[in-house]
């Protein structure tokens, strides 16, 4: 992938969203059978599938709490998922990173107090990844935990922010990285928030932000997060029409 | 672990009995196979088979290589077949368990074995560079019979798969625009049957598998001929057994190849 | 090794066996002092030594079975013990596989419901390998079985059989399997046989048969292990002699 | 584990709910940093942190290697972190735990990403040899908040370091008698708070770790903007706390810059 | 574990004080070692060693390999050392333990101390190809004095293998008609006494191992002289009793050399 | 590092040391606060690092021992503390040994009786390695063992010595090798000491040496222990001041 000239040019991004759009999304609730619940997402050309297991018996067992349930979750990647030559299977360091920090986002939303000594054990699967993977991820997980009837405070959504620059050396700060933005932008940051409770579960940034720019960003991440948290509503109840 | 509840088990075994099973198939009859191809762009091939309700999603990568020192004009065939915690409370994370490594070289044995894939023409230059062919298998879902849906998964991405370009300069490969098809020569089939009670049943489910005394794997390349054989499972067969369930399975190839790509 | 011009001529094979020659085989019952039973083996230039130990205690707790004793198998190449470079100690995927099945054939044969809630090991150490080292273990294993007093329904027997190419394209069935016909040979398929049950209980063929063929060579396969079945039983009482 | 007791638990949460802490700072109070730098003459640049009892050692070995594909004109920074079971009796022995990952890979992040390395002039030959650049860090005493212990360590080292001379004819490194810094240009730092009641703590020690519900670390860079964040722990933090944490976190880079060398 | 039982535990004890064993030896007696040569023909030389029950099978492989930077004209010895589980019910599957890591560094060191590999005559061509000497020690009866049925394997492994043939083509090995021998001058051995109550006792079963309390393993070189000292267990020894083992020890290694091919 | 013409001459070795002679030793007791007790040492350019933590609870359970205490010692050199290229992280083959057999020497003086069923868990840290790390490691554990109050019969006092080549092709044993004598010298040898029940409790030795040069050596190591012995105590005492 060659690097383009500029990322965002009167106000459209590459492939013709808006600063604030996410790119179209599709979520199937339900799409596994032998998980406890599950998910399949789409958002834009990433595809991830998410299935919950539990709560369930803690293996091994000493990891097991005595006054709520455990939390874990396991990001993976498969291996021909990238656009690169192929993945070498099993967890890297970054997949391990991912998965304890997803594991901490999904366990504020859990009312895990009601299911002590169980594990309640989180899968996600990239199948296609194309920018904003872990977050994508998340929102499916959620839907997920919904799907397999595990009471939650509220839903997880998750969408990521970056800064983008423009024709004129403008830079812009816009909601849901691609591919060409997550590898060329200025900056990336997944965010995960509960939209009743109004707090941020989840955030890793890196790249280079001004503080007004973090609240540019952050205002953009809450109101697509709303927008996603419609769409995982409307999965979820598809689900049992 | 899932356990298949020991009413379900009383039930399987006197159905089968009756040649009939919990499904409402016949003993002899596979479950309904659908395959949706290009389900991942970023790979060359891609397929997902959802063969009742287990579910494998197969991927096809083509990576520059060197050959191997004995096979200097050939490219390398390499499956990998991932037994996921996603798919069953039964299958467990970490190192892969003796049964996924199994399945991963079964499902290569049978497509290896029939002599499908042409290995000569992915050399890119001999002793130096040739294609490296790795096909994945994620199981996502896991209903039983899952050697003979990786097989079909498998098929089906190395039949859609396209050939990347090679820039000799950089001496790598070019992801975009692929039109010339992964050099595969027809479809190799493996059919599984699972002894219960005195029976022999065809494409068992997971249910079916815990209860089943062993089980016996046949794949069939495109002359109906034998290509590969996996016994698994603690009991024997007779050789009157193994004779009727290599006929058999050389009936059901016909039929599984109608729904490959 | 360079490809031959052929495998058999006049029916007789480049080491001089008719097809349904099994190679001079040996077997010491007893090889080893600190094992509950063993058997050092011979078949022609293959050499295996296995070792029992069992039924004992299982380790690790949580793989012991309440109603059998579990069979756990070890198939192990030497570094040294291949024609080839040095092969990377340890198990691979190849020894990881042939362990599963191996521990199977063998457990069809045990009766295991004797010993719940212990574990039976066989360890195969494959010392010197020219072609058929799984089922020479195999038949060597049920031998070191039998010395360390394990009840058995059957011997188990194994030998290999595949098709062979003479000077005319004719393809020609063949029992036990060396090393330049297991490189060149048109198939080659590994069978366990218990002799009295008449049963097959392993069986792993690749290559390519027409089912005729695989009539034939089952056929051959049952007559070689009864030969071999024999020579075990030899072996079993010189052990007491 | 090194339980922190209840008593403690509770003094923590009463003190800090009043602005105080265990060990006499107020609540947006950073520790003392003692650096030691040159400890370890066999790495080309080192330093040991006392961050208040935390004690982290830094080292930094160049090595000749080759360049990244997509990079191959810039010499490549790697960072490792080890949570030594000599440092706590809650870090165990075996493969990196997550914890230890994260702890590696946001150090990195922080550093990385502030772009105060100048990789292009890491560079030896493009596309053949670069210098790549290893920072470990070994937590020899944990009294918390490594994270950020961790960054400063890190950047003494950095700056302190010399680069080896480069042999062309045998393409190695020399490690005698150096004098060229290594290409540093700025400060990065790391500024972790935890979350405790409804308080915001800067600078956590393990007992205060132990009982927060979150804790949210800001990289900044010489330009004092954001360059790297990482929230932790499982609770959740509003825009307003957030914003706060940043504002508060450039304030408190700006003394820490100062104990650097 | 494979106890050894209390009474016997305190017949060794008796005895050893009356400096008699369980299996007739005096103290200082070697159990008799039998070594058989030439047993595994795809190796480039082998040996089976008895000594008593305690069997080893070692073999030696060459094969070309690259040299190490500091030493470019000269070949590499390199020793591995499997405990396997065969052996005895006290040893694990599973990656090597201290135990056999021990067994095969000591053994390494004894071999690799003495001198007796020439290393010089193993380079191919300086800088660029050298023969790696792999000798692999396989434990497959575990009766005690590893360290020393192994050294005494490997030195009868390499006293007898021969040199493959080098294509400088292809850069490979030739493993057919092999003539030439392998560099090895002399004969290097190892001797192990045990301490039981105040008894220093040669060559200890592994009955007498679980009642030791250390062990002195000395290296002797073909000039008589201490090319390789272990102490393993935990009680200590005193100047006078390490020196007597020594001494006794180079009176054993007169002996072996005997059996040595 | 290029060999030098010689190690040693007219008596005097390459840095100005007589051959009995230490070089400079700097020990810290108490240099840490989370272990239970803990040195810093220097000997020479060697720095080393020790903590030790326990008495405590035993994990893997199935390690602990019902009349005594566990003495477990890991011996670790950090990836920078080599004069060579970056070391791998982690252990190897070395490290292993080295701490295998340091745990021996350290048991041989700790009243393990007194602490059944806990586990003594002794942390190794080399941070510049300039030769004799182990004795030098070695040293420092008794002082953090005394400094974590665990009862012992003796200190473990430690040191190597080793043979220099001199000027004229004299051979010279010699106590305590530093990196050039240690890479060059015609012998090494690691000793642990126990100086009140003189006993050793450690010797590794590689190289070449006659009989009369291992009296020799093992006197020399005496007396140079006996010096160490006395910068133990000192260390103790200063901890307490």
């Amino acid at each position: 992938m060659d690097k383009p000239a500029w990322l965002i040019k009167n106000g459209i991004r590459l492939d013709g969203r808006t600063p604030g759009d996410v790119r179209p999304m599709k979520m199937i609730a339900g799409f596994l059978d032998k998980a406890d619940g599950s998910c399949y997402i789409e958002c834009g050309k990433t595809k991830v599938v998410v299935g919950v297991h539990g709560p369930r018996e803690v293996h091994p067992k000493h990891e097991m709490q005595d006054t709520k349930a455990l939390v874990r979750c396991t990001y993976n990647m498969e291996s021909f998922s990238v656009d690169s030559e192929r993945r070498r299977p099993g967890l890297d360091r970054r997949s391990t990173e991912i998965s304890k920090v997803s594991a901490q986002a999904l366990e504020a939303a859990i009312l895990v107090e009601r299911f002590p000594k169980t594990a309640i054990d989180i899968f996600m699967e990239v199948i296609q990844a194309d920018a904003s993977t872990r977050v994508t991820a998340l929102t499916a997980a959620s839907v997920a935990l919904a799907d397999a009837g595990i009471p939650m405070k509220d839903m997880v959504t998750a969408v990521s922010f970056g800064k983008l620059y423009g024709e004129n050396g403008e830079e812009v700060v816009a909601v849901d990285m691609d591919k060409p933005e997550d590898n060329f932008g200025l900056a990336d940051c997944a965010v995960a928030y509960m939209p009743n409770i109004d707090q941020f579960t989840l955030m890793q940034m890196d790249g280079n932000l001004k503080i007004d720019e973090m609240r540019a960003g952050m205002a953009m991440a809450k109101k697509a997060c709303r927008e996603i948290y419609e769409m995982q509503k409307a999965a979820i109840k598809r689900r049992y029409e | 672990m899932a356990l298949t509840s020991e009413i379900t088990k009383k039930t399987i075994i006197d159905l089968v009995e009756a040649n009939a099973r919990l499904d409402g198939r016949t003993i002899d009859q596979f479950r309904n196979a659908k395959i949706t191809t290009g389900i991942v762009p970023n790979a060359q091939g891609s397929a997902l088979i959802e063969l009742g309700l287990t579910k494998i999603l197969a991927g096809v990568k083509l990576v520059v290589g060197t050959p191997y020192p004995d096979k200097q004009d050939e490219g390398v065939l390499a499956t990998g077949a991932e037994m996921a915690p996603i798919a069953s409370s039964d299958f467990e994370k970490g190192p892969p368990s003796a049964a996924s490594v199994e399945f991963a070289r079964v499902v290569d044995r049978v497509i290896r074995e029939s002599g499908i894939i042409d290995t000569k023409a992915l050399c890119i230059t001999p002793k130096e560079k040739v294609w490296m062919l790795y096909l994945d298998l994620y199981t996502l879902d896991m209903d039983g019979n899952l050697i003979d849906a990786g097989v079909l998964a498998g098929m089906a991405a190395l039949l859609t798969a396209k050939m990347p370009t090679y820039d000799a300069e950089t001496q790598t490969a070019g992801y975009e625009n692929l039109t010339a098809p992964v050099p595969v020569n027809g479809k190799a089939i493996g059919v599984t049957h699972a002894k219960i009670g005195t029976k022999l049943i065809v494409d068992p489910t997971v249910d079916e598998e815990a209860i089943m005394s062993c089980r016996f794997t046949v794949g069939i390349n495109d002359k109906d001929e034998v290509c590969a054989i996996q016994k698994g499972g603690v009991a024997g067969f007779t050789d009157t057994e193994i004779i009727w369930m290599i006929e058999d399975s050389i009936r059901h190839a016909k039929e599984l190849r109608k729904v490959l790509p």
